[in-house]
Order: structure tokens, then C-alpha cells, then sequence
């Protein structure tokens, strides 16, 4: 065999669990970001007192794919003088970005496409600010007046954003002492608790820094259907569109995946050193699943067009043959070692789903917020909650190691400190708007500067 | 194997996005390719071990300073014709010049180790295997051995913002109803 | 048009940076302008520096129409005006009429007329608030309102037989006799409604960031809301206290007791809070209505051919919207000379300059939102 | 491990195009692009020498630079930024204030 073929041959087999790990996300990503939108629209039709999509596929659950055909199928409007190359690049950029960035992310303890990166969650946040060069540069290629507009508002909103989310990560790694992806989630084992509860303040404020990045409720302005149209996707359409939208949902996830890593620790069952729950805990995964298929079986019998019986049969079956593979390892003994990786996939992608499903439900009951108030609240709020919870979190660490403090009391003295001075700061803010309660909102105008 | 596969990669996304960087008439254009350099020297410094540079690079420079250019280009319309392109001699002298340094230069590199005695004397380089842990090591000496130039560094941003924005702020209209 | 491809042409070369006037259209078509009205906004930057309405786009001609209709085959017109409070139209116009011919309606069919129409100002309100808050960003809302407009859309639709264009009333008092399980369903719906308010406040009244949108936006005080002729909500909301149904009680308004709310400072937070205390308001009144809908003819003696005696009244009525007036001559014919109808959309459409003045792109939309207009209506 | 020389000639490279952008363009905003350019190629000998006497001195000065040209690009953009507003060119050679 000559030498390249050989060395080829040599690489693919060093790499090949990296390779399909990639794969695999490249492939199940537009699915998995289709099925999300589904259970997004779902939701908010649950929440508004109707049905949501019924019509394609029983319960709507072929949905996503009749849209993803949609979009394929429909024409690439290109505007008249747009500026070619960079239209048709923006969309890939924001794709691209938060593809790779979900790379170095780890689904479960042995699911995770590039092996302890030293600089985990620092290159899953640096790849994924890449993302918003995607939009600007959309919107600029665009040339409509709308979308330089959309376009300006949503990179400074994102950049913004970013510092906060930044300080609020760097607050959890201070209690993790590393960058990597495994070794954050073992410091969460070791302490016996999520970093939710020890930096609560750094939790919430990553919560409030990932919706405004990823655009989505309250601040999701850039696109604000009322004023922009529809920001600096106006004059995509089509396939191009749909890149952009798809970012959108993978940013997303990846956000949700960032925070269940660092902050409800990552694959972690819920009470991992309690060793009596082992058991119970274990099979959960496969009940619930089964529990589902199910329920599919019992609403196969009501659908009212015979192929949606089948279909529902379908998944019914789908889901006992997951459900299946999750029980196997607990029924005879030699499958025993994929149990961690199996049950810290689903528990990983559970807390995922609860992160998600927390955005959804503030983007259907929240009315959203006007430029001047999301920049204000961003710079005059977030960022320096963010920057004094750092320090908080720091003086924790050091009354717990240098004057032996418990740890739990350090933390609560802290956090007490921390919202004493987020009072102060949203008291300082409030005065400041009704003070200035002339005709014209006293507020900084950063567009026009 | 794969080291020379990626360095020739790199290295030639590098030059040639920085060529047409240099080329581009549209100031836009000229940013993208600029971008991409960036991202290229980044693949770069992954391949020398360095990889919390590689990240620096793309949070502060792609992530930061490009987005600083491309705002400006975008706030100042950029499409007014320019037609002043005729050909100019300072053009080609610039290249001239370019290409006798360049040539000096490799001219050192490539005989340095035939000149008797005081050749460019390239050390064997350390194994790759007993580097520290790059973030680690890099920390440790920032924080120890250069702490003062790191407080001066933040001293310097502060003044440039502060100065960037002085600079960039509109004169307040008196009219403001 | 000319004007306004030379306002962009000026636009265009100017640079982002260095324009000082930037028109933004809001045009016809546009999600937020509840209609087809369009809004040429003069920015700099963000922040309005003047707007200029652009209407007609729905202009019917229907006073023209009416010079060569007679006075019943005009009634139905009426409800195409606001297409949203149909009923409202069609009682001001026929008391209007009732008026000109002095003929009283029976007092059965006043109270069923009252209570009809306080059920239309409730649906009128709620739609008010879904597109409202809908502009605002609030999903929700919308649809919960729209689940009680059902309701009473339901019940239209049992008595008359339509839903939105209802021309429930005649000349002279009603067509249809009230159905037997009509007392039931309004009292069934009021019972709920109480429930779904809370629903409303919950959502949106003590929100912080709906406070913030609302809080001092389109601050129009009493002084302006008089001079511009504005009515209705926008008026109370600024501090006076005018209602016709208490100054000048028509139908069955004098026999039942509720309150006018009003506000203080007149910006959109106060509007809201009207409006909803106006849709409890109402809801007490068709509670008191139903316990006693007196028995009787439901039509008064008026013939088939109508000849009013030569002459010119005006009459006005307190619609969802503000006062909605008619002005009809007639010269003794059984078609009017001329009918002119006093629309409150229209006049009330003349603040939006007012208020949008300095504020930023986001408070025009909830600008718009407040004045609660019906472009059927401004444009008549 | 490619040797260093390969590193110096990309290096050289780089830093090369950067000075003919400087010296031939014509547009303020893509001279300062090229001096990034150049700042890159400065960079990059710094972390080859770096990753050759296995010494993180190296890459730290490279952060440095860094922050310095973030600190020069605010800078400099601020100053194309103002100087637009008043002149409305961003052309090099009209940038003759002196001359009267």
C-alpha cells in the first residue's frame, strides 16, 4: 500500500470516533433544530388556549420536515445591487459558527466530538461570538435600509450581551478552577452540588446574557416584526433563510448546553453521590421513554386518517426500541459500562430541553423591550451585577481557603452582597427613568452617536 | 504527515486572503479577507501549541476588532464612487521595494547556517510532549514575571476607550426638543 | 408620490452617519399600522422628529353614497364604518333618525339595544388590547382575547344572526325579538368574563417591561386632548371626566348606575388602565340590564316609508372608540340630503404627531396601538 | 513539526503584503487593516520562537500586541470616524489639512 494511502488510513483510525461523533451533529443538528421549533410552537399554542400544527403527520409531528422542504424548494431571492459574495457567505458564517462551537461540547461523558480541548468552554464561547459576524455582515450585504438597521441593533445588542455572559462564566470557572468541559462537570461531582446553587447571581445573569444572544424574547428586537420587518433577515429567503434560522436554534442549544455544563452540572444525575438512587434513577430513562411510546399507541387509535395510525404505531415502536436500549445494559451484565454514557446523554439533554423550554416560555408571556431599555438594562445593570459578582465569588473562595470559612456561608454572605448591590443598582436605574419622565425618555441614544 | 498538510493549507489561505485583502476595492471585501487571514493565522498558532492564543485571536480580533471596522465601514458609506484609481507610479516603486527586502531577508534565512561562525544558529526545538499545559503556562508568567506590563496593557485600553469614544461622540444637537 | 421619491432621493446619498433627515416610511402596508395607514416618520437617528399621516386608502365615499339611499337601506352602511363596533354605528345612526322623526323607541327594545351595544364596546376593547399588546411584543394576550370575543360574537350571532357588520337595530326600535336563552349566555358570559380580566392583569398590568414600554409614552394632557377634539379613552385617560352616557344619556344608560374611569398623566400606561376598567364597567351594566328587560312591543310606530319632516338634527352617541356623531339634513324626501358622520378615530388619529414627537420607532407602534383606531372609520 | 524556516517565510509573507497595503492604498480604514495585518505577522514569529525554546514568554508579548492593536484600532477608527464627519472622505490623499 503506498505511503498516503497508508497514512490515511492511519488517521482515519486514530480519529474515527472524533469523525462520527462530527458527523453525527452535522447530520442530527437540522433535525433536532426542526423538532425544537415544533415543540416551541406546540408550546405556545398550549399557552394561548389552541392546537398549534395538526395538520401535517398526526399531532403535526412531520411538521419540521414539510418545512425544511419548504424552504428548499422556495426561490432564492438575491436584491437587486446586494453585494453578492458576503450575501450569500453571511448566512453560512452563523451556521458554521455555532456548528464547530457545539464541537467541543460534551453530551455525555463519552459523547463529545473534540477529546478535553485545554480550553473547553472558552472555545465553545469564542467560536460561538463568531456567530453574530454572520448577521451584520448579512445585514449589510442585504442593502435595504431595514436590515443595516436590524443588522447595527442586533451586533450591539450581542456584543453587549456577550461581556455580561463572559463575567457570568467566569464566575462559575472560578469555582471550577478549569476550563475543561469533563474536568467542570467532576468539580461539580466533587462538590456534591451544581454551581447553580453556589453562584446563583452568576446563574441567573448567564440566563438573562444567553437570551439577549441568541435574540430571543424579550430582546429579540433586531427582528421585531413591528418596526424592522423582520431585521437583517429581510431580503433572505428561502434556503439562505433557513441557514440563518437554523443558527439561530443551534445557538441556542449550544447556550443551553454552555449553561447545563456549568451551572446545573452537566451529566450529572440529579443526586449523583446519593448511591441508594443509583438504581431507580437508572431505569427512569427507559420508563419514561417507554412511558411515551405508550401514550403514542393509546392516541394512534383516535387519529382519523389511517396513515396516521400507522405512523403513530411508528413511533410508538421508535420509542420502545430507545426506551429498549436504554433498559439492555440493566438486564444482563456485560452492556454494564455504557450505562454513564447512555443516562448522562439523556440527563445531559434533559437539562438542556429545561434550559430551552425556559426560553420559550418567557418569549410567549414577556411583551419585548425597546432599543434604549435593552442596551441600559445590559450595560447599567447586567455588566456590573456581572463584574461585582465576580469579585463576590472570589472573596467566597478566599474566606473559604484562607480563613477556613464553611463554604455554604462564604457563598451566602457573598451572594447576599451581590444582590444588595444589584438593589441598589436597579433602584439607582429606576430613579434615574422616572426622574427623567419629560416627553423624551432621558435615556442614552447609542444608535444615533 | 498531517502537520505539513495543515501548515501549507494555513499558510496559503493566509497569503492569498491576504493579497486580495490588499487588492479589493470595496472596503467590505477587504474586511472579509482580512477575517479570514485572521482565522487562518489562528489555525496557525493551534499547530505551534499555543492554543489560549488561538483563542485570544478569535475573541479579540475576529470576535472585537473586526467587528469595531466593520461598523465603521458600514456607518460611513463607503460607496461613494471612487474613481480616483488611475494608475499611479508609488504603486509599483512600493511593490519594488517589497520585493528587494523580501529578497534580503530570505536571502539571511536561507544561508545563515553556510556563513562561517556567525550564522543564524536555529536551536533544536523543545519537545513537544514536556510542554506545560499552554493556559497554565501562559497564566503563570503573565501574572508573575510580566504583572506590570499587564497592569500598563489595561491602563493603555482604558485610555484608548475613553479616547474612542470622545472622538466618536456626536456633538450633543442644541436643538434636542 | 413626487415629494416623497425626492425625500429618498435626498435620503440616499446621505450617509448613515451624516443624515440629518431620515423619512421612514411606515406604509400602507405595514404589520403595526392596524389598517391601511400610512406614516411618514422624519427621523434623526432613532428619535422622531415629526410624523405625517398619510390616509384615504379606505375611503368608501359611504356620506356620498347616502345622499341617494333611504334612511333603512342606509342603516346597514353604517356598520361598515367600524367594522369592529358594528353596533355601536348602527344605534347612533337609527336614534339619529328616531330623533329626526321624533318617535321614541320602546323601552324593551332600549334596554336590549343597551346591552347589545355594551357587549360590542367590551369586544371592541378586547381587540384593542390583543393587537395592542401584540405590537408590544405580548404574544399571548392576543389569543385569550379573541377566545371571549368569541363568546360574544357567538351570542350577535344568535340574536341577529351575524357576527361583525350586525345591523342588529331598526328606525325606530329592533327586528328581532330578543331568543329565550338570551338572558342565559349574557349572563353566563359576564360571570366568566370577570375571570378572564384577571387573566389580562395578570399578564400585563404589574409587568415591569410592559410598564416600561407604556410608562410616559404619548403623554397627551387635557389641554391638547381638548384642542385636537380628542374623545373617548384618550380623553378620560388625561384627566376629564366626560362620558356621553352620563352627560347625555341616550337609550337605557340613565336607569343604571356605573362609573367613568379617568386618569391621570394621559400616556398609554393610563389609556390601558381605562380601557380595561371601561370593559368592567360595561360588563356591570349588562348585569344589571339583564335582571329586568322589560316587557312590550320592541318596535315603535314608524311606517314603512320614512318622511322626515324637513330639518337637520345632530346626534351623538359614546362608541368604543370616542363620540361618534351624526349630522343628518333631510329636505322632506325619503332619502337624506346629507348625512355627515363625526367619526372619533378620524379626530383622534390628529394627536398622533403630538405624541409621537421625540419619542423612538418602538413608541410610535405603541403610539398607534393606543389611539385605538379603525382606518374603516378614518376614512370613511 | 515543519521547521521554524517555514513559519519565518509565512511570517515574511504576511508581513510584506502588509506593508504594500500601507504604502499603495489609497482608502484609511484598509491601511489600517494592513498595520493589523502586519501586527498578525509580528505575532506569529513571536509564538514560533515561543514554541521552539518552550517558554510562554513569547506568547505573552503576543497578547500584547493584541490588546495594543485593539487599543490603535479604537483609536485610529475614532479618528477616521470624526475626521469623516467634517470632511466626508476617508481618502488618504485628500487628508491635506495643512495645505491652504
Amino acid at each position: 500500500m503506498n505511503p498516503t494511502a497508508q497514512a490515511i488510513l492511519h488517521f482515519l483510525l486514530t480519529w474515527w470516533v472524533e469523525i462520527v461523533c462530527g458527523v453525527v451533529i452535522v447530520a442530527v443538528l437540522p433535525l433536532v433544530a426542526g423538532y425544537v421549533v415544533l415543540v416551541e410552537r406546540k408550546l405556545m399554542a398550549d399557552m394561548q388556549a389552541r392546537l398549534g400544527p395538526m395538520r401535517v403527520g398526526p399531532h403535526g409531528l412531520l411538521q419540521p420536515i414539510a418545512d425544511a422542504v419548504k424552504l428548499l424548494i422556495k426561490e432564492d431571492i438575491v436584491p437587486r445591487d446586494a453585494d453578492g459574495l458576503i450575501f450569500w457567505f453571511a448566512p453560512v458564517i452563523s451556521m458554521v459558527a455555532a456548528m464547530t462551537s457545539m464541537g467541543a461540547l460534551a453530551f455525555g461523558p463519552t459523547f463529545q466530538v473534540a477529546r478535553d480541548i485545554n480550553i473547553g468552554i472558552l472555545f465553545v464561547v469564542g467560536v460561538s461570538s463568531l456567530g453574530f459576524l454572520g448577521i451584520i455582515l448579512g445585514g449589510w450585504a442585504s442593502n435595504s435600509h431595514y436590515s443595516i438597521i436590524g443588522a447595527i441593533r442586533s451586533t450591539a445588542q450581542l456584543v453587549s450581551y456577550e461581556t455580561a455572559g463572559g463575567l457570568a462564566i467566569v464566575s462559575a470557572l472560578l469555582l471550577s478552577g478549569t476550563l475543561k468541559i469533563r474536568a467542570i462537570v467532576d468539580a461539580q461531582y466533587d462538590h456534591h452540588v451544581w454551581f447553580g446553587f453556589l453562584a446563583p447571581v452568576a446563574f441567573f445573569t448567564y440566563l438573562v446574557a444567553s437570551i439577549a444572544e441568541t435574540n430571543r424574547a424579550p430582546f429579540d428586537l433586531p427582528e421585531a416584526e413591528s418596526e424592522l420587518v423582520a431585521g437583517y433577515m429581510t431580503e433572505y429567503s428561502g434556503f439562505r433563510w433557513a441557514l440563518y434560522f437554523l443558527g439561530e436554534y443551534a445557538n441556542m442549544i449550544v447556550v443551553g448546553s454552555v449553561a447545563t455544563t456549568l451551572f446545573l452540572g452537566g451529566w450529572l444525575r440529579p443526586f449523583p453521590s446519593v448511591h441508594w438512587l443509583d438504581k431507580p434513577l437508572g431505569v427512569l430513562p427507559a420508563l419514561l421513554i417507554g412511558g411515551v411510546g405508550v401514550y403514542s399507541i393509546y392516541r394512534a387509535g383516535k387519529q382519523p386518517v389511517p396513515i396516521q395510525t400507522w405512523f403513530m404505531w411508528a413511533v410508538a415502536l421508535a420509542c420502545f426500541a430507545v426506551a429498549g436500549i436504554f433498559a439492555a445494559p440493566w438486564v444482563f451484565a456485560p452492556l454494564k459500562f455504557i450505562i454513564p454514557g447512555l443516562n448522562g446523554a439523556f440527563w445531559f439533554l434533559l437539562k438542556v430541553g429545561a434550559y430551552i423550554y425556559v426560553f420559550m416560555w418567557l418569549r410567549f408571556t414577556l411583551p419585548r423591550y425597546r432599543f434604549d431599555q435593552l442596551m441600559h438594562l445590559g450595560w447599567y445593570i447586567l455588566i456590573p451585577l456581572a463584574i461585582v459578582n465576580v469579585f463576590a465569588v472570589g472573596v467566597a473562595l478566599l474566606l473559604e481557603s484562607e480563613f477556613g470559612w464553611n463554604r455554604w456561608l462564604a457563598l451566602i454572605v457573598t451572594t447576599a452582597f451581590t444582590l444588595a448591590i444589584a438593589l441598589f443598582l436597579v433602584r439607582l436605574h429606576d430613579k434615574r427613568t422616572t426622574a427623567g419622565s419629560s416627553a423624551t425618555a432621558a435615556t442614552t441614544d447609542s444608535y444615533a452617536g | 504527515m498531517l502537520d505539513s498538510i495543515l501548515f501549507y493549507f494555513f499558510a496559503g489561505v493566509a497569503v492569498l486572503s491576504a493579497a486580495l485583502m490588499v487588492t479589493r476595492r470595496n472596503a467590505m471585501h477587504c474586511a472579509v479577507f482580512l477575517i479570514t487571514t485572521l482565522l487562518a493565522t489562528a489555525g496557525i498558532f493551534l499547530q505551534l501549541r499555543a492554543e489560549f492564543l488561538f483563542i485570544a485571536q478569535i475573541i479579540l480580533y475576529v470576535g472585537g476588532i473586526m467587528v469595531l471596522f466593520i461598523f465603521v465601514i458600514m456607518l460611513v458609506r463607503l460607496d461613494v464612487p471612487i474613481h480616483q484609481m488611475r494608475f499611479r507610479l508609488q504603486k509599483w516603486v512600493a511593490v519594488f521595494v517589497a520585493l528587494a527586502l523580501g529578497f534580503e531577508i530570505t536571502t539571511i534565512l536561507l544561508f545563515a547556517r553556510k556563513l562561517p561562525g556567525q550564522g543564524l544558529f536555529i536551536q533544536e526545538s523543545f519537545p513537544a510532549d514536556k510542554l506545560p499545559p499552554n493556559s497554565e503556562a501562559l497564566a503563570q508568567s503573565l501574572f508573575s514575571g510580566y504583572l506590570l506590563p499587564f497592569e500598563i496593557a489595561s491602563v493603555l485600553l482604558l485610555v484608548a476607550m475613553v479616547g474612542a469614544v470622545v472622538m466618536a461622540k456626536k456633538k450633543e444637537r442644541t436643538d434636542e426638543s | 408620490m413626487a415629494d416623497t421619491v425626492q425625500d429618498n432621493a435626498t435620503q440616499q446619498n446621505g450617509t448613515l452617519l451624516g443624515a440629518d433627515e431620515l423619512v421612514l416610511n411606515m406604509g400602507p402596508q405595514h404589520p403595526s399600522t392596524h389598517g391601511v395607514l400610512r406614516v411618514k416618520l422624519k427621523l434623526d437617528g432613532e428619535r422622531v422628529r415629526g410624523t405625517e399621516c398619510v390616509i384615504g386608502y379606505l375611503h368608501r365615499g359611504v356620506e356620498k353614497i347616502a345622499e341617494n339611499r333611504s334612511y333603512q337601506q342606509f342603516a346597514p352602511y353604517v356598520d361598515r364604518m367600524d367594522y369592529v363596533a358594528a353596533v355601536s354605528n348602527g344605534l347612533g345612526y337609527c336614534e339619529a333618525v328616531e330623533k329626526l322623526l321624533n318617535v321614541e323607541a320602546p323601552p324593551r327594545a332600549k334596554v336590549i339595544r343597551t346591552i347589545l351595544t355594551e357587549l360590542q364596546r367590551i369586544a371592541s376593547h378586547l381587540i384593542w388590547l390583543g393587537t395592542h399588546a401584540l405590537d408590544i411584543g405580548a404574544l399571548t394576550p392576543l389569543f385569550y382575547c379573541f377566545r371571549e370575543r368569541e363568546e360574544i360574537l357567538k351570542i350577535f350571532e344568535k340574536y341577529c344572526g351575524a357576527r361583525l357588520t350586525t345591523h342588529a337595530f331598526r328606525i325606530g326600535g329592533l327586528q328581532y325579538e330578543s331568543y329565550d336563552s338570551f338572558e342565559k349566555d349574557v349572563e353566563r358570559f359576564c360571570k366568566d368574563f370577570e375571570r378572564h380580566i384577571q387573566e389580562y392583569v395578570d399578564l400585563l398590568t404589574g409587568n415591569s417591561i410592559w410598564i416600561g414600554r407604556t410608562r410616559n409614552v404619548g403623554v397627551l394632557n387635557a389641554a391638547d386632548c381638548i384642542a385636537i377634539g380628542a374623545s373617548g379613552p384618550i380623553l378620560r385617560a388625561s384627566g376629564v371626566k366626560w362620558d356621553l352616557r352620563k352627560a347625555q344619556p341616550y337609550a337605557a344608560y340613565d336607569q343604571y348606575k356605573f362609573e367613568i374611569p379617568t386618569g391621570t398623566n394621559g400616556d398609554t400606561y393610563d389609556r390601558y388602565m381605562v380601557r380595561m376598567e371601561e370593559m368592567r364597567q360595561s360588563r356591570l351594566i349588562c348585569l344589571q340590564a339583564i335582571e329586568n328587560i322589560p316587557e312590550g312591543p320592541i318596535l315603535g310606530k314608524v311606517g314603512k316609508v320614512l318622511k322626515p319632516p324637513a330639518g337637520e338634527i345632530y346626534h351623538s352617541i359614546e362608541a368604543p372608540k370616542g363620540i361618534l356623531g351624526y349630522y343628518i339634513v333631510s329636505d322632506g324626501g325619503t332619502q337624506p340630503y346629507r348625512v355627515r358622520i363625526r367619526p372619533p378615530s378620524f379626530v383622534n388619529l390628529q394627536a398622533l404627531d403630538k405624541m409621537t414627537r421625540g419619542h423612538l420607532v418602538a413608541d410610535v407602534v405603541a403610539i398607534i396601538g393606543t389611539l385605538d383606531i379603525v382606518l374603516g372609520e378614518v376614512d370613511r | 513539526m515543519m521547521s521554524p524556516a517555514h513559519y519565518l517565510f509565512l511570517s515574511l509573507a504576511l508581513f510584506l503584503i502588509g506593508c504594500i497595503g500601507v504604502v499603495t492604498r489609497r482608502n484609511v480604514i484598509v491601511i489600517l487593516m494592513s498595520i493589523e495585518l502586519i501586527l498578525n505577522a509580528v505575532n506569529i514569529n513571536l509564538v514560533l520562537f515561543s514554541r521552539i525554546f518552550g517558554d510562554a514568554a513569547g506568547q505573552v508579548f503576543a497578547l500584547f500586541i493584541i490588546a495594543d492593536a485593539a487599543a490603535e484600532a479604537a483609536i485610529g477608527l475614532g479618528i477616521i470616524v470624526a475626521f469623516f464627519r467634517n470632511r466626508e472622505t476617508v481618502l488618504a490623499d485628500e487628508m491635506d489639512l495643512l495645505k491652504w
